[in-house]
């Protein structure tokens, strides 16, 4: 058997449906349909009346599930693309955000983001947008780069009591595949070290993992060791393993598919350069996407985004500095 | 929070006043509508002497339109009001102690000095907290209302209000339309008092008359007279019937007039004389008076009573929370996440 | 984009058939009908063929109420097309040549490969290029009516076009409020194909009849039969009549379904064969074909005629356009910012 | 005379309305009400017809700036608190932010934003959402600390083809006074060397800058000498400048009452550390609000954003690096 990102996505929403009454889903297309990625293929059939087709209104969507977790359920709210929660923005961010340190109260909300460039899809279809909702205090944002991450993470997500933004990475629906999912995980906001070495650090997550990994194995064949780290949680930040890893290799590349300003990348280096001074050998450097929407036609696109070779050419002045 | 609220206050009520809690739902309302236009006054002074820093945003003159949404609802029910329902907040449960505690950012109130004013509710006691952007509260009423949809209870309402100018907003279009879709038992009322904050209605919407929309939601729609207590018990208490007996959602549109500025700040000269002087214009708690001893369900030594009394607790009250204390910063948790996310985290050691 | 809207092609539309402009107006249509159609074939061809990334979303079943409202367009209106426009952007003045460029990313056309698809306009030319977000183009419309009302420019009409599914935002809501507020001279035309994506309208709104809305927003409001080319462009040349003299916003509902998916990716099996069948899902090219023979205002050889000549401009634009040079990267500016903010900034240099 | 930083933002649209006819301005209450804090007062009366009250419609609010700002308007939208910017933010980040790169057209829309915290202002009336805006490309983000600037800036704002998102601080309304206002002002996007210094940069834009003021002025009793820099404009952010001020004093502290995740300070640190890292004699410091929303009460409001005496306690954990 062979698992996708997607089907992983797909498996945990059954499962936290099988095993947990509070769990329900509400988007966009998600019921009979299964969702325009098919994220919810047959969970309608197979749990009647608790997967929910809606209107396509992404604020009353996630107010509706706000009101429900008031209540004590565990909504999940499915965004058709990432890209629409703008139009879900203002409840996430000042109703569900705020809810706990307001009242008491908290609010356990799941909002699945569809995030991420695909070739063709253009300014509206693949934006980024994880560092927009972890400005605000109090919501978690999960960004998993792994099959294995995007089931077991889904499954933390729907347990934890703060509200979740899940960047879950179109790119990789299909494209990843994992053999089996695992019952055991990493706990809550701890990152990776999914590949180690001595000579740089990449920080990076969701898709931009894989084009860090590439890369590292390019420079491998010249002789470099780089280690690459995942931080799957974006909000809160695993700081501590990024300043082990930068103790240990002195340099630091994070590798964001994002806009830079006050982005992730931005976040990580601040970070680093504030408390982890002393261990770096050369100035922390990060690879965004670049200042423009993302474009439409592949060629450009290729080109707005982080890819191998660019973390590769990035890589190499690092080194060299 | 304590409410007020039990199974019987919401029977039907009659105008004919035949009903055995007709009377008693009257004579409740009334009471509390006096008992929001004096704490309001205490609001209102507490702010002018520098004790309320912010704002103050009082209902003189929609007490009892806010009231007789209050009073018609239950334990179990779900209740955001807004900016305008001391009056509904006091119906349904919430106290005196906790508003000044809110206003004064004493640190026992529901709040504890976090958020203010009208900010303040108790979640998990149904009563919502709204945020103050307008509009968003009545797809979270639909979100609790599925939730206990979910878990087969039934006989339950919930409820909002909103001012007309709030009616412009996206959220809440999206959110009536939802309730409609989910058939949901949710009773909306729009307070129309002509005004948002200063703009006129001809700025805001150009529909001769907002209840059309109720049939474009495809949910009943009733029209309730703003400032007439009897006339907003009897068509509030018909929606929250007919929303509780599975009658589907519920838009109540009432004319009125707020009878102060959109904040303490503010001297409405906005609003034109004449329509302070027409009937719009006319203070509901004067009329209800009247039309209460007219029916002689309340006499004027009762009203002097309860009027008495209510200033006596407002005062007490007052003195009382002036004197907690202010909330700690050094106490302060200072996340915004709860338990599980701040355990997991030391996201908040920055 | 040469527009092909002259002034006399927005002659009201007579159903009768004696006017002048009416026998016109109707051929004209039809032959965009057919432009379009041709021209989406080509396009989920491309699709297939793996030529076109990303997706394809057709208008197919919706020419006549499409092209009824680019029909009537003239030069200096305003035009917000949505997803199933291809027969009203054709009408409007948009090209063959124009959408195969933005569809296949050319870096001559109008979007230079930066968008794609349905995601294309010349705002320069009052032809707004339509954002994701559904609803959001009503009020862009609205803006550039007001800065004609400010510049004093009169007898022009601002119109936009959505799917049912799309009234459920509170994008929509707030601009058709806004423009009954500002009485803007601005015609929306609601598609109402029963399905957005896979949800049927029972989960997406409850009124019996959308129709309504108008009245909620006191507008104008008209029912067109979705796939009947002659009521189309009756209904909505009354429309646009009525906007351009004064008669402020005009709300146009029509049924129809789209006979194909959302995308060329969907087989929408979702839509029930009983609906299919029905009288409304009979094509609208088809029954205008009809329609237009009956009335002797075509005839077949001239129908063949502009099939053939449409099919080969087609074809000769398709080749042509996939010879042309994609966007090449190391020549783009890559700044989001105009020329100002870019020569002042320096921010790109990142 | 004495003009206030209000006084400054009306009198600047004042003087646009007056020069360009493609003025207008659009926002609730803004009309014969003067505003909610009276930064349109009398506009209406003295250009009638231009000085337009809008719906409680956010979003249909700025999408009608942009469809006029198409036709060759430049209108102006005052959002009565900038914290409801949240409802506008979808025409603002994916319809005015996008229309350049997208059709070449521009897009010159200032959207007025009243931004920081108050005495009592709470968590839905006190934002500081400049990150938020300056994370998309293709838009300015201003934020004048300075009656002169309030004037100039929105000056400029208006004259500018791109979309600008203009952060007024309401603290700064009233409390701040000028004799006069300025006919020349620095250039677009320059940020300026307030007080000079020799010891440690402070970064500061907005309110801020008068708490890193004051704290200098603290620390200068102490033989201290702070440079102060004000951003001014926080997108796009004059790097060069703040470069050149590290290269003086060797030490870095970025003051801002935003959040930290992702802020202006984030993004300024990940700029020098990145661009200036040899520049550096100690790690780079910011100080924030606190990771919750705005508190109501003024005592733990005082508590929650920087003050010149939290900026004090900064410096000198900075100075002893
Ligand atoms: C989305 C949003 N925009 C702006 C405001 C600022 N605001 C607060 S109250 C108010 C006027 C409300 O008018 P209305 O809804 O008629 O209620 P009323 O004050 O008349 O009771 C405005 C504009 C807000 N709270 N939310
Ligand atoms: C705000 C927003 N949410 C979600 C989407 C994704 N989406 C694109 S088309 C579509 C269905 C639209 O249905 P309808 O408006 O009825 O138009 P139709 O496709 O039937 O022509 C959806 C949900 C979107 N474009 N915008
Ligand atoms: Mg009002
Ligand atoms: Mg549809």
């Amino acid at each position: 058997m062979s698992i996708t990102y997607l089907e992983a996505i797909r498996l945990a929403q059954q499962r936290a449906l099988a095993e947990d009454p509070r769990v329900f889903i509400y988007g966009q297309d998600v019921g009979a349909f299964g969702g325009a990625f098919k994220a919810t293929k047959n969970l309608a059939a197979e749990f009647p009346g608790r997967v929910l087709d809606s209107p396509i209104s992404e604020d009353a969507m996630v107010g509706l599930a706000i009101g429900a977790a008031i209540e004590g359920m565990r909504p999940i709210v499915e965004m058709q693309f990432a890209d629409f929660s703008t139009c879900g923005f203002n409840q996430i961010v000042n109703q569900a955000a705020t809810l706990h340190y307001r009242t008491g109260i908290s609010c356990p909300i799941v909002v699945r983001l569809p995030s991420g460039g695909t070739p063709g899809g253009g300014p509206f279809h693949s934006q980024s947008m994880e560092a927009l909702y972890a400005h605000y205090p109090g919501i978690v944002v999960m960004t998993p780069a792994t099959v294995e991450d995007a089931y077991t993470m889904l499954l933390e997500a729907i347990a934890l009591d703060d509200p979740v933004v899940f960047c879950e990475h179109k790119f990789l629906y299909y494209h990843l595949k994992a053999d089996k999912l695992p019952e055991e995980a990493l706990p809550f906001g701890k990152a990776r070290i999914t590949r180690p070495g001595r000579d740089a650090t990449v920080v990076a997550y969701s898709a931009m993992l894989h084009e860090a990994l590439a890369a590292a194995e390019e420079l491998s064949g010249d002789g470099y060791d780089i280690e690459v780290v995942d931080l799957r949680t974006v909000k809160p930040i695993d700081t501590d393993t990024i300043l082990a890893s930068v103790a240990r290799t002195g340099r630091l590349l994070v590798v964001s598919e994002a806009w830079p300003w006050g982005g992730v990348a931005a976040e990580v280096i601040a970070r680093v350069a504030a408390e982890g001074f002393g261990l770096l050998d050369a100035p922390p450097q990060r690879l965004n996407a670049r200042e423009t929407p993302v474009p439409y036609h592949p060629a450009l696109w290729g080109t707005h985004r982080p890819t191998a070779s660019s973390v590769v050419n990035s890589l190499r002045q690092l080194l060299e500095l | 929070m304590t409410k007020g609220a039990s199974p019987e206050q919401s029977m039907t009520y009659d105008r004919s006043g035949t009903g055995r809690g007709t009377r008693e739902i009257a004579r409740r309302a009334f009471r509390t509508m006096l008992e929001a236009r004096i704490l309001e006054e205490k609001l209102a002074a507490l702010y002018r002497s520098g004790k309320i820093v912010g704002g103050v945003f009082l209902g003189r003159g929609q007490e009892a339109l806010s009231v007789a949404l209050g009073v018609h609802l239950r334990r179990g029910d779900i209740y955001a009001p807004l900016i305008r329902d001391q009056a509904g907040r006091l119906a349904f449960g919430d106290t005196i102690l906790d508003t000044l505690r809110t206003y004064l950012g004493s640190s026992l109130g529901p709040m504890r000095g976090r958020d203010g004013n009208i900010h303040r509710g108790r979640p998990s006691e149904g009563y919502h907290a709204m945020i103050s952007h307008l509009g968003a509260m009545v797809s979270t009423v639909c979100g609790s209302l599925i939730a206990k949809r979910f878990r087969g209870e039934t006989g339950i309402v919930g409820a909002t209000c909103i001012g007309e100018g709030g009616t412009s907003t996206g959220s809440f279009h999206e959110g009536m339309n939802m309730a409609a879709v989910e058939k949901l038992p949710i009773v909306v009322v729009v307070a129309n008092n002509q005004f948002s904050y200063s703009t006129p209605n001809d700025r805001q919407f150009a529909c001769s008359d907002m209840l059309i929309r109720a049939q474009g939601y495809g949910i009943t729609g009733r029209r309730a007279i703003g400032n007439d207590l009897i006339d907003c018990l009897e068509v509030i208490g018909a929606a929250v019937a007919a929303a509780r007996s599975g009658g589907g959602p519920q838009l109540v549109v009432a004319d009125l007039l707020r009878l102060v500025g959109h904040g303490e700040h503010d001297d409405a000269s906005y609003i034109p004389a004449s329509m302070k002087e027409s009937p719009l214009g006319r203070d509901c708690l004067t009329l209800a008076k009247e039309a209460l001893l007219k029916r002689e369900w309340i006499s004027d030594a009762e009203i002097s009573e309860w009027q008495a009394t209510v200033e006596k607790e407002v005062e007490e009250t007052a003195t009382k929370v002036l004197r907690e204390p202010a909330p700690d910063p050094a106490e302060e948790e200072w996340t915004a996440f709860s338990v599980v996310g701040k355990n997991l985290s030391g996201e908040d050691e920055q």
